[in-house]
């Protein structure tokens, strides 16, 4: 390890930075040192400003105010080249590649080998693409078209992109959220080859073991804010912690009663030719089932197959011991069953059709008399939702479009509950929701459970998954993994299963 | 680039031949050398236009205007070639180019600095185009007797047993096929019709790269306009009219993806030559000419249908069992 | 008192044949002295584009309008209804259907034609040899008129054989792409008769452009201006017309005489038309104005700079 | 939960008065165009105040604007349609190919209606089952319709309507007011009524905003798409009987190039050509506006191209206007 060398001066230094969306301030004078042959961890909750601060660094967005300094020279990034051309390279949170171009051009696009002509010079290409790719261990082909490849692999990709530039800073956010044990072993190897390198490492995860494992500085940021820095070495999880949420977390999981129903749900040999395989389980009345797995686990995409939006998918739903066939969401809500979506703005929320539209589209039909509106009537039932949900709207006439995440969260809620179902599926209810709202679903998804209401909730946070579920459903490359519930129910259990490490032991023979 | 490519295009290719040897079968007149040169010179037009359409198509965008470019273009260095006749053809040409890119050029800017709908943008300034020939001619024509040798000379002329008007589309797709796999301009359109999104993260500016799309689209146009105009030694308000569509249509026929990204110089010229050989054959295998219309019609219906079956998404890669089978680092 | 407006539409704008009979009209609204001209038409040739000018011309209730048609059957109602609202109706050149009009004026006799155009390919063919015809629309009724008659007398000219006849929709590219594929699909071509002024100019050039001028004689209906090249280079040994200047100005006598002098268009009548003498009408309201006159070398430099 | 919903705040149904949000509308921008383009035109003309030389003007816009209800609702879902004037060619030869075998008036209504609906249904086919962009199934349709005309009929053509037929096209209903001029008031009624006061309309909007999120809120996308392609295919029936009556006699080449004519008024009227937005009385408008514009002018026999160039500018500037001005606006603010 080398986190002995002195800390010199800052590579890269932000100060006073602000950044303002229609609606959020994602960023509040906040400021982050970046320090040469250092890795420094950017720690927040969702939300908390850490993408938006890597993009202002890449030149993707702009600060409203505040200064970036190279090498303590204030520097400004008109676009993504000028920050390519300063030294920095970034692996962003989201997978940002091109399916139709193969894995080369993909690493080089941008900035490609030319030859004397001008031309971009391919064998020359593809060569560097394969030591890259060889160097971080990927097992795929440098001429290989992007979309054949699956999420773990285009992750991949991603950082040969990265490497692929010759930085002195390198910006990693969340890079392990889709890699295997094997990867991620891979990915801290790299990480302190580029230590040593003296290069400057961002590092930002949600996981604390890998914080601690291999950042030498942290720095939290809290919606928006920056709320402290320092070395890893002299602070430990819980205090950190502390710092990101604004208080000791306790956030008390709602209390609640052993479920005794009958059988609501029957899902038996779920299948699909590439994105899931073998699913079956069963749903008790006012239960709540939750499914956790890495992202790319192919949860969201089997939800989506029981709400019948996935086609071709075999296998058979049975409602109240009844098979019942769901060709399209129109026969799951038919059905009593709903799904409320974790791609909010595009799955979910209708952006521009006011609130009352999104609440009352899949209730039309009682809202309405022989097919012709009654907005009277449209306004009551949304009404009466908005309000079990304390939604937070200038009127019910406003666009979905202008309200903050977490209410568009509740009109999609609210949307689905109009329509009185069964089962409700909830695809990470709590993403992108601040530490107030989430407690406030976490209790309402409770006192729906206690009303009769089945829940699946799809979820990636260890605690919300332990603290809310009755049963657990782990999955891993499209596949259930385990069944968990009473004392198997433990964050470690959720993780080896969900990373495919079947004991502790045997990895460690591995 | 990779299988997937070579699949459509060689069935483009073989459908092509097919219909050629059928031809021949019962014409064998057809397929002499010299009658194919003659369809390819006739089809030359269309390859260059659809080279540029398939640019602006890649970038999730359409351009209406592509034929009244041409027309207006055509009667300017008309008129220009009237007034003065002695002007070196080369100087015609370049302005040909040239007032063809400023027209693709305004539209490339509506498009980009306005974020004004393509489709709408280019159907705007496709009737406002014709309009300024009408303007500019008074509706009257430029025949062959007022157009100096030289100018209408120059497409026909022959070097190396082809006219010049066959050589500039054999130019146009060696340049388009080097700018489309070799150069930054050519990769960033493919970048930005395939995911925009994350072409703004590599630093590819999506409105700019539609931009020089309906620039290249429309200087082409350009060029065309006076091919054409020297060619068929004439201009008025309405030649071409209705080219747009069959450009549109090359494009369809030779697999360029409506929805952006998809796509290939090999195709676009395919589809090209499919149209200009049904065009060229009919009368030639007495089928009255009234079928051509339809033809081209369920041409353009079977190569969407079967273009949209093969690069069908099967959904996400998920299950280990389901990722291609790639070959290991070299 | 206020002008008598006469409208003079034609089947597009922009043609040089029609620009020459809008110059006689205006010859003849000046002889006549209280005429104003309207000349008018769609820029492409099409029926709906010719209705809409008329409902715009029936608006401004115009005098007369003298019609070109681009469409026999489809401009009927709109005529009628014009007829209707008291405005002289004539068409000219290509007609309308007998209850759309008072009276058609043409150009020549079809018949008269019919026979020049055959004609004029058979004096250069005395061994006999195919010929095709290159048309303009496949709806034009002046060139089906043509062609029809032309057919009825093809007895007289023996040895004489037509293989072929497209059409060319009076597009420049389209026309020249037909000649094309005309000598391409018969080798064995010895004319081509286009009777019509695009068409015409079209396929003179596909000869010159498929080296086969001397094989190939290109003949018909066409402009001394427009075909000037094509006598000069030999793609063209003679072709017909009759003029355009004559017709425009008889029209817009006619047209005259029926909306202002009352005189009424009948079978048999003989109507008056300035220097042009008189239309005497057939049973079908129908009159021809002129023998057609043939150009060839030893005239087109005396008429290309008229028309 | 139970403390939120102790706190949960009324929520008012709506904040702007009926009568604001009308008078911000584009429509109420458009109204004003349009009276506009009148007053100058009564100026402009001696001949346009006159209540037969308006009637005349309305076919120049009556059979477009009964296609562009249709084409707009099937915009705002976010499809478009750009073989509606070859549907009408096949339409109008499907008609005078009956009247060979001696179809009546009321049998010729029904075959242009069924031949418009089984075109509607041909296209809903590939777009709506096979899953393929609309605008290139239409694009290869608009030939294949056409070109189907072009092979029955080839150069001839199709006459002798009988008198009945032509009271769609031709037929006064009172004093002035045309069967065509009723047949559009119907017609805008209709689809004023289904697009904004039933369900179906509310799905269309939703399909047009997010036709992702309409189908995860269990709408039937697909199925509300096939029905706007039949719609679209009726109403291009329905014109094709009135412009067959017009003309009384079919041609393959009739109504060529009307879909882009009926795309323009569909966008002039304010519909979103992404989809999402856009009303019925806007086309209303749109259609006064592009039938004064075309009338206004052809009284000063301008020539039809040059007409064009005021619509092509129109349809340009009405969006760009807005744009320029907002981005003149923040400049300023800056
Ligand atoms: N383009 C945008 N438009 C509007 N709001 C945005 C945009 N990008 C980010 N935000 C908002 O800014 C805030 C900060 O978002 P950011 O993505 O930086 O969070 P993060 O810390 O990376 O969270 P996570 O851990 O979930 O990735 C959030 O409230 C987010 O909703
Ligand atoms: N094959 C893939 N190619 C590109 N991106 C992918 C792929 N698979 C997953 N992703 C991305 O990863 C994210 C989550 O994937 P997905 O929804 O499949 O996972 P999941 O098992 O439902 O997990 P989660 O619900 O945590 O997202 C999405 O934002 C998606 O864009
Ligand atoms: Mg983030
Ligand atoms: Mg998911």
């Amino acid at each position: 390890m080398t986190t002995q060398i002195a800390p010199n001066a800052p590579v890269v230094s932000m100060d006073m930075i602000t950044k303002t969306f229609p609606g959020v301030k994602a960023l509040d004078a906040v400021k982050l040192d970046l320090y040469p042959g250092q890795v420094t961890a950017l720690v927040g909750e969702n939300g908390a400003g850490k993408s938006t601060t890597v993009k202002i660094l890449t030149g993707i967005y702009h600060p409203d105010a505040g200064t970036v300094r190279i090498d303590g020279k204030p520097t400004v990034f008109s676009n993504p080249n000028d920050a390519v051309d300063a030294g920095i390279t970034a692996i962003h949170q989201e997978t940002v590649l091109f399916d139709e171009l193969s894995v080369a051009e993909n690493i080089y696009i941008g900035h490609a080998p030319r030859t004397r002509l001008g031309l971009i010079d391919i064998a020359q290409m593809h060569r560097s693409a394969s030591t890259l790719l060889d160097e971080i261990g990927a097992p795929f082909s440098s001429r290989t078209p992007l979309r054949d490849l699956g999420i773990a692999n285009k992750h991949l990709v991603a950082i040969a992109r990265a490497l692929s530039i010759d930085a002195r800073v390198v910006i990693m956010d969340e890079p392990t959220a889709a890699l295997s044990h094997k990867e991620i072993e891979e990915l801290y190897a790299l990480v302190e080859t580029l230590k040593s390198q003296g290069k400057a490492i961002l590092f930002i995860s949600h996981k604390f073991d890998e914080i601690f494992r291999i950042a030498d500085r942290y720095t939290v940021f809290r919606d928006g804010t920056f709320v402290g820095d320092g070395m890893i070495a002299q602070i430990d999880e819980d205090a950190l912690v502390r710092m990101m949420v604004g208080r000791a977390v306790d956030h008390i999981f709602p209390q609640r009663d052993p479920v005794v129903g009958e059988n609501v749900l029957q899902v038996v040999g779920y299948a699909h030719l590439t994105e899931f395989a073998d699913i079956g389980f069963t749903l008790k009345r006012g239960e709540i089932l939750g499914f956790y797995g890495l992202v790319g686990a192919g949860r969201s995409e089997f939800m989506q197959a029981l709400f019948g939006i996935t086609k071709p998918s075999k296998g058979v739903t049975k409602i109240n011991h009844q098979i019942r066939v769901i060709r399209s969401p129109a026969d799951a809500v038919k059905n009593g069953i709903v799904y409320v979506p974790e791609d909010r703005g595009k799955q979910g929320a209708i952006i521009g059709l006011p609130i009352f539209q999104n609440i009352t589209l899949p209730s039309l039909a009682r809202t309405s008399r022989n097919g012709f509106l009654k907005l009277a009537e449209e306004f009551k039932l949304a009404r009466a939702y908005a309000e079990r949900l304390d939604l937070r709207a200038a009127s019910l006439d406003q666009d979905v479009g202008n309200l903050s995440g977490g209410n568009q969260q509740k009109v999609v809620i609210a949307k689905w509950l109009a329509t009185q179902p069964q089962v409700i599926i909830l695809d990470e209810p709590t993403k992108g929701i601040d530490i107030g709202s989430k407690a406030a679903v976490h209790a309402f998804m409770a006192e729906l459970a206690a009303q009769g209401l089945s829940i699946i909730m799809v979820s990636s946070e260890i605690p919300e998954v332990i603290g809310m579920s009755d049963r657990v459903i782990v999955m891993r490359d499209g596949r259930i993994a385990a069944e968990l519930a009473g004392v198997d129910l433990t964050p470690e259990t959720l993780v080896r299963h969900a990373a495919g490490i079947v004991t502790a032991t045997e990895s460690a023979l591995a | 680039m990779t299988r997937y490519w070579l699949t459509r295009e060689t069935l483009l290719a073989s459908a092509i031949l097919a219909l050629i040897l059928l031809i021949a079968s019962r014409f064998p007149g057809f397929v002499a050398p010299a009658n194919l040169a003659n369809v390819f010179n006739d089809t030359a037009p269309l390859i260059i236009l659809a080279l540029g359409q398939m640019v602006v198509i890649l970038t999730r965008c359409i351009d209406l205007s592509v034929a009244a470019n041409l027309a207006l273009t055509g009667m300017a260095v008309a008129m220009i070639n009237v007034a003065l006749p002695g002007l070196p053809i080369p100087i015609i040409v370049a302005i040909a180019i040239a007032m063809g890119a400023v027209m693709g050029a305004i539209n490339g800017l509506l498009v980009w600095k306005l974020a004004i709908p393509p489709i709408v943008v280019t159907l705007g300034t496709m009737t406002i185009f014709r309009g300024i020939i009408f303007l500019i001619s008074d509706g009257k024509w430029v025949n062959s007797h007022e157009m100096s040798p030289a100018f209408t000379g120059f497409p026909r002329a022959e070097f190396l047993g082809l006219p010049v008007l066959s050589w500039s589309a054999i130019a146009t797709v060696v340049i388009f096929a080097i700018m489309m796999s070799r150069t930054p301009l050519g990769r960033s359109i493919f970048a930005v019709g395939g995911n925009p999104h994350a072409a703004v993260y590599t630093g590819i500016d999506v409105g700019r790269t539609q931009f020089l799309a309906f620039t290249i689209s429309g200087a082409l146009a350009g060029l065309t306009g006076y091919l054409w105009v020297a060619r068929y030694a004439v201009a008025y308000v309405d030649i071409a009219g209705g080219f747009e569509l069959e450009v549109v249509a090359a494009c369809v026929i030779g697999g360029i993806s409506i929805a952006g990204g998809i796509g290939s110089v090999g195709g676009a010229v395919l589809g090209a030559i499919f149209l200009g050989v049904v065009k060229n054959a009919l009368p030639v295998v007495n089928i009255s000419p009234f079928w051509q219309l339809a033809i081209s019609g369920s041409a353009i219906l079977i190569a969407v249908a079967f273009n949209a079956r093969a690069g069908r998404q099967k959904g996400r890669i998920i299950l280990k069992s389901a990722e291609k089978p790639t070959g290991a680092t070299p | 008192q206020d002008n008598v407006r006469i409208a003079l539409v034609v089947k597009a704008l922009g043609i040089g044949f029609f620009e020459a009979a809008a110059e006689g009209a205006e010859e003849a609204a000046a002889e006549l002295g209280n005429v104003e001209i309207i000349y008018t038409g769609p820029t492409d040739t099409t029926a709906e584009g010719q209705i809409e000018v008329i409902n715009a011309l029936i608006a401004q209730q115009v005098d007369a309008i003298a019609i070109s048609a681009n469409d026999t059957d489809a401009l009927v109602p709109a005529l009628k209804r014009a007829m209707q609202r008291g405005i002289t109706v004539i068409s000219w050149d290509s007609g309308v259907a007998s209850e759309g009009r008072q009276l058609h004026l043409n150009p020549s006799s079809n018949s008269l034609i019919g026979n020049m155009i055959i004609k004029l390919a058979a004096d250069h063919l005395p061994q006999g040899g195919d010929v095709a015809v290159l048309s303009a629309t496949t709806t034009s009724t002046n060139q089906n008129t043509w062609i029809e008659e032309m057919n009825k007398v093809m007895g007289d000219y023996p040895g004489i054989e037509v293989v072929a006849t497209v059409y060319g929709d009076d597009l420049a590219d389209k026309s020249y792409r037909e000649a094309t594929g005309l000598m391409q699909s018969y080798p064995d071509l010895d004319a081509i008769i286009a009777p019509t002024s695009v068409g015409i100019v079209a396929a003179a050039q596909a000869v010159v452009d498929a080296g086969k001028v001397g094989q190939v004689n290109v003949t018909g209906l066409g402009l001394p201006s427009e075909m000037a090249g094509a006598i000069g280079s030999g793609a063209s040994q003679s072709f017909a017309i009759w003029n355009p200047i004559d017709l425009g100005y008889s029209a817009t006598m006619l047209a005259y005489e029926l909306s202002q002098n009352g005189v009424k268009a009948s079978p048999g009548a003989e109507i008056p038309m300035g220097r042009m003498g008189s239309l005497t009408l057939d049973d079908k309201n129908e009159g021809a104005m002129a023998d057609p006159f043939v150009y060839d070398a030893s005239n087109i430099e005396q008429f290309k700079s008229i028309f | 939960m139970t403390e939120a919903s102790v706190q949960s705040r009324h929520v008012p149904d709506r904040l702007n008065s009926r009568a604001h949000r009308i008078l911000r509308s584009w429509e109420a921008l458009l109204l004003a165009v349009a009276i506009a383009i009148f007053i100058v035109n009564s100026f402009a003309s001696p001949y346009f105040l006159n209540a037969w030389n308006l009637s005349d003007a309305t076919f120049n816009f009556t059979e477009k604007a009964m296609i562009a209800f249709a084409m707009a609702l099937l915009i705002i879902s976010g499809e478009i349609d750009l073989s509606v004037a070859s549907i009408i060619a096949l339409a109008s030869t499907a008609m005078g190919f009956a009247l060979q075998y001696g179809a009546g008036t009321p049998e010729l209504v029904v075959i242009g209606l069924t031949v418009g609906l089984l075109c509607g249904a041909f296209n809903a086919f590939f777009v709506t089952i096979l899953g393929l962009p609309s605008i290139v199934v239409t694009i290869g349709t608009m030939s294949l319709f056409r070109g189907i005309s072009f092979i029955i009929l080839g150069d001839d053509a199709y006459r002798g309507y009988p008198a009945s037929f032509s009271w769609f096209g031709q037929g006064y209903i009172y004093w002035v007011f045309t069967v065509e001029m009723l047949l559009f008031v119907i017609i805008a009624v209709i689809y004023g009524v289904v697009l904004h006061k039933t369900n179906f309309g509310r799905a269309v909007y939703a399909i047009g905003n997010n036709p992702t999120g309409a189908l995860f809120s269990g709408i039937r996308v697909q199925r509300v798409k096939f029905i706007l392609f039949l719609l679209t295919g009726l109403m291009s029936g329905i014109a094709a009987v009135c412009l067959t009556s017009r003309l009384g006699s079919t041609r393959p080449s009739i109504a060529t190039g009307m879909e882009l004519e009926v795309v323009t008024m569909v966008v002039l009227g304010g519909v979103n050509i992404l989809g999402g937005s856009g009303s019925i009385p806007g086309i209303v408008i749109a259609a006064f506006v592009m039938g004064l514009v075309t009338f206004g002018l052809g009284l000063l026999n301008v020539p039809g191209i040059v007409m064009s160039i005021f619509i092509g500018l129109l349809l340009i500037g009405v969006i760009a206007l807005p744009r320029l001005w907002a981005m003149a606006a923040a400049r300023r603010a800056k």
